[in-house]
Formats: structure tokens, sequence, C-alpha cells
């Protein structure tokens, strides 16, 4: 039953990216990070069996992403336009 | 230098974290059932009867939507009207306050690589795309009881494939938009499309979004009962789906209409 | 609808949710129209809230209402009985007078169809949420509709003042943990015994009451319940949210939205779980003491703001800590203390906050400094202010007194004489913070001037609002003299059977 | 080498999962109470749902059971995994799915009002100033 083995491996890359979010830099970046984040969890959905909740979360985690980097997209444009008054 | 220490005193809060939570979480998950054990509470109580009803009960093959729109329904019609509280809190918020001052036109032939979200290739490839994607939409709407899906995804599916065709070029064409309005009221139309249809039975003796009940068939055959059940289930995942996918036109409207995205 | 009778506990909530969902669509053709679908069905809904609750004081058996028809462990039930019935009466009773109170506000927004629709239709889902929140026997439905209560409070918050943005913020970002600890409890209750309902949590669990699993699932709830009530160290959100939030909708937010979580925490640690086990005393204890610093920390901090909504915020985490403190003396009179305190401090701080929402409504004031001689211009306002403080202070003929006294009465039986004091010393607390209030509002200089309204009413105040402060006043005064009918009559089987088992 | 697997497995199935879960949860509200931009704030409010999302998910699973979608009527309630934890957490993860975009709003919203989405400069510019 190497799947229990799969789903701590996955686990561990959620918690590393989780720390990556909370460390880094740039906005941006943490964006992309959190889109590979609701990747990782989509697949750990579907190993659990739950390929429904992991169908949903692959919809919503295209969404919410996208709804990130727009809202990025909508701060940053803002700023540029002050910095250039 | 300053953020340099802030960042070194996150992570070590960070580790701290870590380990304590780590320590105290081995003795925690002692306790809980361990995984994959089929005679756990958790597995065995309610969660049988599930099983072992479900298909003969309301003849949704997909056990999860059976659960999901038939034995917990109620727990479904708030989870719409979250999405739908969601919406209009958001337009409630962004909606018509200090819009974000809209960049003169240029002239847009000169530089339409700039200007579009995607470029000349998302432009050719989005116009095949959008077909499949609604199409898959209404398959997973329909197909949601037999297969995996339901409402909720086919409304999304749906928003995305108008979103695709909003954002890629519309931005220099200026087509084809939904008010704003207009898809807060096609979402709360969709949430009261579900209390119609769970009001439905109340005129027949049943309770709210008593399926069996509702006022379609006439004989009390078993066969027709079961056959009301995908009536129900059909009518309420319907009705999410033209919620869902309101709401997600509704949110991306407003908040495209503060972004500019020619920089 | 043949037997209407037999589905009054979710015509509660249907109502108002239909008036919700109708409401953008009717205000798009007519913006009256659209608040008036509200108003109307919250109206419907008292109307339905009190025929249940005489259903149950006269069968005197608990309402079951199975949801889909099918039953408990398998489908989601409401059970309505004496305790919930007045819970929920009250919950009708509040929801309407404020959709009544904020009419005029919005003509003196000049606001447009959209954000009046809007506004409208968030009300009624906090009303809807708090509804669902203390009639459901179901303890996920309980997160879903704890989810439509906080996120329309985010909302009524955010449109609020100029810093009301960032208070919804910080209440997202805490409501958020609160509701993912109380997820994380049930988790762990659904680990251990398999379902789901209430009453069969609570059979369930019978003997269960040591296992660990148990302790962490009671720790997480008091945390995420904490949350939501703003118990002492959890209580962070609540004043910045409080002052900021719409003037209109501010009674309802800081009238009930903190007082129903209460109510379910009642539901959860007296009935579902066994609160005569060692674990729950180690917990009820501290739970005590979560209480007692909360009431003192509130009213100190209350004496050192001179704006008129932050005193009022910081009363309410004292007063919440009373609640707790009627938990956590666990006995009968100690519950009867804790729901009198419930339904009673609910009718108080809306009061008080329909007051706030006058005074920013006919003079723009704040500030307590602001506030003198306004009684002249103002009697029927600083009416519901005086006997809402007295109340609070807790004076004999009115409410407040009533529940202090039940508490107090607890406290002795139980022989914890330091609860006693704690009562005592912070209702002289009390005393001082309204006292000051009071004396600027009859004794200070005259200073504020009035605003231009835009229309103009016979009396001091449009309609809409007067009869929101009458209401409370007349609640406050009954809830104080047919206090033991109510006791007695209502409360006092339901909590030995239902409670106290 | 296979013994290790084995008894890494049995760790892992026993508590291990679940110690991961809990890290992941107190890892993001970590992050939600120490960072200082309200965006990662909501990525990590996120992250805190998806982890419990998970947890639910775990004590759901069944040796040799497979996905919950009938295939005839007759049916065992060993073959399937548990259908109820999926169900109710469709429901949370659309719900966390309404709060992000309200979180969202409001950033925006702040973005507007202070021209900024830091922390320590909104409260520094008078966000706790009574």
């Amino acid at each position: 039953m190497p799947i229990l083995l799969l789903e701590g491996l996955l686990l561990i890359a959620m918690i590393a990216i989780a720390a990556a979010i909370i460390l880094g830099k740039k906005l941006l970046a943490a964006t992309v990070i959190y889109c590979g984040f609701s990747l990782i969890a989509m697949l750990l959905y579907t190993v659990v069996g739950a390929a429904d909740v992991a169908f949903t979360e692959a919809v919503i985690g295209t969404i919410s992403t996208v709804y990130f980097i727009i809202a990025i997209k909508s701060i940053k444009g803002k700023r540029a336009d002050d910095e250039r008054k | 230098m300053k953020e340099n220490k802030s960042r070194k005193k996150l992570a070590a809060g960070l580790i701290i974290v870590i380990i304590a939570v780590g320590t105290a979480a081995v003795k925690i998950g002692a306790f809980l059932p361990t995984i994959g054990d089929a005679d756990t509470p958790a597995n065995s109580y309610v969660a049988n009867y599930y099983i072992t009803n479900a298909v003969k009960e309301t003849h949704s093959y997909n056990i999860v939507t059976a659960v999901l729109a038939d034995y917990r329904g109620f727990d479904t019609l708030f989870e719409t009207c979250v999405l739908f509280l969601s919406a209009l809190v958001t337009m409630m918020v962004l909606f018509g306050k200090e819009k974000v001052p809209k960049m003169p036109v240029k002239n847009l032939a000169e530089d339409k690589y700039s200007a579009a979200f995607g470029g000349d290739i998302m432009d050719a490839s989005f116009r095949i795309v959008v077909p499949i994607i609604l199409i898959y939409g209404i398959y997973v709407l329909f197909h949601g009881e037999i297969s995996l899906g339901g409402g909720f995804q086919a409304g999304a599916l749906i928003a995305c494939a108008y979103l695709l065709d909003r954002i890629i070029p519309s931005i220099r064409m200026g087509r084809g938009k939904i008010k704003e309005e207009t898809a807060l009221i096609i979402a709360s139309m969709g949430a009261f499309f579900y209390v119609i249809t769970g009001i439905l039975p109340m005129f027949n003796g049943g309770n709210f979004l008593e399926f069996a009940k509702l006022p379609f068939g006439s004989s009390l055959a078993a066969e027709s009962i079961v056959k009301l059940h995908t009536a129900g289930i059909l009518m309420i995942e319907v009705g999410v789906t033209v919620c869902v996918m309101g709401v997600i036109i509704a949110i991306l409207e407003v908040v495209l209409e503060r972004t500019d995205f020619d920089e | 609808m043949n037997q209407i009778a037999d589905h009054l506990p979710v015509l509660v909530i249907l109502l108002p949710l239909c008036g919700t969902l109708l409401c953008p669509i009717i205000s798009h053709f007519n913006i009256n129209a659209g608040k008036r679908t509200v108003i109307t069905a919250l109206f419907l809904s008292i109307v339905c809230a009190v025929l249940q609750l005489i259903q149950v004081i006269t069968t005197g058996e608990a309402i079951h209402y199975w949801l889909g028809g099918w039953a408990p462990p398998i489908g989601i039930e409401f059970v309505i009985d004496g305790l919930n019935g007045v819970v929920i009466l009250l919950v009708a009773i509040i929801s309407f007078t404020t959709a009544l109170y904020s009419s005029p506000f919005e003509k003196l927004e000049r606001i447009d169809r959209i954000h009046s629709a809007g506004y409208y239709s968030m009300l009624a889902f906090l009303s809807v949420g708090l509804l669902g929140l203390s009639s459901t026997g179901d303890a996920f439905n309980l997160y879903v509709f704890m989810e439509i209560t906080a996120i329309s409070g985010y909302g009524l918050i955010a449109v609020g003042e100029d810093k009301g943005p960032i208070a919804s913020f910080r209440y997202l970002m805490t409501g958020t943990i609160g509701a993912c600890m109380y997820l994380l409890g049930i988790g762990f209750l659904y680990a251990a015994t398999g379902t789901l309902n209430m009453a069969d949590l609570a059979d369930r669990l019978t003997g269960l009451m040591d296992s660990p699993l148990i302790v962490m699932s009671a720790a997480c709830l008091i945390v995420g319940f904490g949350i939501k009530m703003a118990l002492f160290p959890l209580h962070g959100w609540q004043p910045a949210a409080h002052s900021y939030a719409h003037p209109a909708a501010d009674p309802m937010i800081a009238g009930i939205m903190i007082k129903i979580p209460a109510y379910a925490m009642l539901r959860f640690f007296f009935c579902i779980f066994d609160e005569q086990s060692h674990v729950m005393q180690l917990f009820f204890n501290a739970i005590g003491v979560m209480a007692v610093i909360g009431i003192l920390f509130g009213s100190l901090k209350a004496l050192r703001y001179d704006t008129y909504n932050k005193i009022l915020a910081y009363s309410s985490i004292g007063q919440v800590g009373y609640i707790a403190m009627g938990f956590a003396i666990g006995n009968f009179y100690g519950i009867i203390g804790a729901i009198l305190h419930i339904v009673s401090h609910a009718f108080m701080k809306a009061g008080l906050f329909y007051t706030s929402g006058a005074l920013k409504y006919k003079y723009g004031i704040h500030d307590i400094n602001e506030l003198g001689q306004v009684y002249r211009k103002m009697p029927v306002t600083s009416l519901t202010m005086v006997i809402c403080a007295l109340s609070m202070i807790g004076l004999p003929p009115f409410a407040g007194f009533f529940s202090k006294w039940y508490l107090a009465l607890g406290a002795i039986e139980k022989g914890n004489y330091f609860y006693v004091a704690v009562l005592i010393l912070s209702s002289l607390l009390g005393a001082i913070y309204f006292f000051r209030i009071m004396e600027k509002l009859f004794m200070g200089e005259k200073t504020a001037r009035e605003k231009e309204l835009p229309e103009k009413s016979r009396f001091e105040l449009p309609w809409q609002m007067l009869l929101p402060l009458l209401t409370v006043v007349a609640a406050v005064i009954l809830l104080g003299l047919f206090n033991a009918y109510i006791v007695n009559g209502v409360l006092k089987t339901t909590i030995w059977e239902v409670v106290l088992t | 080498m296979s013994e290790l697997i084995e008894k890494l497995e049995f760790f892992l199935a026993d508590r291990g999962i679940y110690m991961l879960t809990l890290i992941l949860f107190a890892v993001a509200v970590y992050g939600m109470i120490a960072c200082g931009n309200y965006m990662k704030k909501l990525m990590c409010m996120n992250m805190m749902q998806v982890s419990i999302i998970f947890f639910f998910l775990t004590f759901g699973q069944k040796n040799g059971g497979t996905l919950p979608v009938a295939i005839d009527e007759v049916l065992s309630a060993e073959a399937y995994i548990n259908p109820l934890p999926h169900a109710l957490m469709l429901t949370a993860i659309v719900v966390s799915l309404g709060t992000t975009g309200v979180g969202l709003a409001l950033l925006m919203r702040i973005k507007d009002i202070y021209g900024t989405i830091e922390e320590d400069r909104i409260t520094g510019d008078g966000g706790k100033k009574q």
C-alpha cells in the first residue's frame, strides 16, 4: 500500500510551499506558487479517493488563482499610476 | 537590512511552530482512527447506510451526488447562498466606488500585442476551446448523478467559457459584456429556483426538499418515486449551475472593471 | 400546503430567504418594492416564530422537522424547543426592527439601486443565518449557517464608515480561523462517533467523554465559538467591527450576531457533551476564568474611551463574559441567567445602538462630549438610552437585573462567591461609564448642531426609527415585569429536560 | 529496505498523515498571524482551509475501497470509500471560495483607501488609532 507514502510526500511538498509563500519576497511569485499548491491539493484529493472533491478543487484552484492574479494586477496597476504622477 | 532581519524572525518562528505542533500532533494522531480501517465509527455508522441505499432510494449512481443533493440537500442550498452572498458583498464593496481611471484608448491597431491579454495565438485558439468547454460543462451538469461532477462544476465551466471570451479578445473589441447587475440577478434566480424546487413538495403534503412528493408524478409506485428523486436532483443541479455561473461572472466583471491590462 | 402549521420551523427561515433572493430582481424594477419585500418577509417570519413558540409551549414537546423527509442521522433536522423558540423569536424581532430602521438612512446617503437592494439582501441573509444557527439540529449544517452569518456580517461592516473595510478584513481573518476551528472540532467528533446529528451525537458520546478525541474537540469548539462570540482573549476583531459597521445595521451586528454563537455553544456543551464529566468541569473552569477577566477587562476598557460606539463595543465584551460565566456556573440558575442575559442583552445593546444610529442620523455625533442638551430635542431617544443603560447596570424593574440576579443565585448555590464579587464590581464599573454618558447627555453644554435632513418629519425622528426604539423599551420593561412567567412557563421545563440531563 | 517502507507506512497510517496535516494547519495559521502582507494572509487562509478539508478526507479512506460511484445496484458497504466526508467537504470547499472572493474584494477596497496592503503601514497610518 504505497499510497500513504505518496500522500506523505505530497503533504510535505504542501508544507514546503506554505513555508515558501510565507517567507517569499515577491507577491506575484507567491501567487504562482499558490497555483502549484492547489494543484498538489487536487492530486492529494485524487489519491485519497475523493474524485468529486478533486474536480471541484481543480475548478476552484483555477478560479481563485485568476482572482489573485487579477487582484495583484489591479493593485500593482494603481501603484504604477501613483508613481507616474 | 531590516527586511532581512524580520524574515529571519519569521523563519525562526516557523521552525518553532513546526517542531512544537509536530510533537504535539504525533500524540493526537495516535488517538485518531487508523487510516484505511473500515471498522471505525466514522466509516461504519451513517456512511454505510448511504452506500447501501443511495442507488435504491435516489437512483443516483454517484453516491456523493446523492448525499450532497438529496440526503443533505439543505446544506447545498445554503452553500449556493454563500456563493451568491459573496458576489453580493463583492458588488457592495467594489461596485461604483472610486474606479481606476481608464487609460486613454490608444490606437489599438498599432500595438495589438500589448493591448490584448493573450496575443494572437490565444486569440485564435480560444475560438476552438470555448465551444468544447461549453459542451463539457453541460455534459457535467446532466451527467452529474452518474459520473463525477454536478451543478457547481458545470456552472464554473460555463462561466470560464464566458470569461475566456471576455478576457482574451474583447478588451480590444468591447463586445458581449453581461452587466454586473444582470449577472447578480441571474445568480439570485438560480438560487431561487433551488428554493422553489424545495417548496413544491410542500404543496403535496411533503416536507421541504422532499423530492419523493414532487407534484409531477401521478402514481405512487416505487419506480415513479425514484424518477421523482432524479427529477428533483436534476432541478436543483440546474439551479446551482445558474447561480454559480452568475456569481463568477458578476465577481469577475466587477473586478475586471477596475483592472487595466494595458501595461 | 394543506397544513401550514406543520412547516413553521422551516418557514421561519424560508420567508426571509425568498425575500432576500427576490430583492435584487424586484429592485431592478422598483427600489421601494424590493425593500418592502424584505421587510414584509421579515415580518411574516416573526409571525411564524410566534406561532411556533405557542405550539411548543402548548404541546410541551419539541418540534422535530425532517428536511427532505429523511430521518435524523441520515438527513438534517430542525429541533425547536422552548429554549431556541425564544431565541428565534428574539432574532426575528430584531431583524425586522433593524430592517425597518434602515430605510431613513438610505435617503440620507442617496445611494443607488444596487447598493440599496444589496444592503437589504445582506441584512436578510444575516437574519437567515442567525435563525438557522439557532434552529438547526445538525452539526455541519450549523457550520454552513455560521458562514452565512459571517459573510453577510463582513459585508455589512465593510459598507459602513471609512475604516469599515479594514475592520471587516480583520474580522474575516479571525472569523475564518474560528470557523475552521469549529470544523476541526466537528471532525474530531465525527471521527469518534460517525454521526453529525446533535441528538445522536449526545447518545453516542455517553461513555466516550474521557476519550482524548473529545477533549481535543471541546478545546477546538471553545476556540471556535469563543472567536465568534468575542470571548475575552479572542475578542480582537470585535471593537473595531462594532464601531465602524454600517450605523443602521449595527444594532443587529452588535445585538445578536455575538449572542447566537453563545447559544450554539450552550447547545454543544450542555446538550451534546456530558457536563458532569471530569473533563468538562475543567473546561468550564477555564471558561469561567476567561469570563471573569473578560468582564473586568471590558468594563475597564470602556471607561477609557469617549466614542459612544467604542464604549458600547467594549461593554459588549464584558456582557458576553456574563453569558460565559453562566455556562461556567453550570447549574440550573446559571443556565437561566445565561439564557436571560442572551435575550435581555440583545435587546439592550440593540437599543443602545439604535440610539447611537439616531444620533448619527440627526446630528452626526460620534463622541459623547458632544451630547450636551440633546435630550431636549430627542426625548424618546434619550429615554431609550436611559432605560437601556439602567437595565445594563442592572437596576431592578428592568430585564438586565434578573439575568444578573439568577447568575448570582447560581454562583451562591455553587458556593463560588468570587463570581458574585465580580458581578457586583462590574455592575459598579458599568454604572460609572453609563453615568458618564448620562451626565454628558443631561448636564453637558450644548454643542451639537442639527444636520440638514432630506425630509421633515412630525416627530423627532421618522416613524421607522421611532418604532424600533419603542419596541426595545417595551421589550426591556416587559422582560423585567413578566420575568417570572417567562422563566416558569417557557424556560424551566426545557432547561430541566433538555439541558441538564 | 522493504521492511523500512513497511514500518514507515504503518507509522503514516497510524499517525503520520494526521501529524503532517495538523502541521500544515499550524503553519497556515502562523502565516495568517505573522505575515505582514494582506494578500499573503489570504493565501494562508486558503491553505488552512485546504488542510481542514484534507483532514476530513483522511479518515474516510478504506483499504480496498474504490471511488463512491456505484457500478451496479447491489452494493456492499466494504467496496466503497465513505462518501459522507466527500459531500461535506464539497460544501466546505465552495464556502472557502466564497470567503476568498469576499477577502479579495475587501483587499482592493483597502488598497483604494489606504494605498497599501502592508499591515505595518496601515496600522502606522492610524488604523489602530481610536
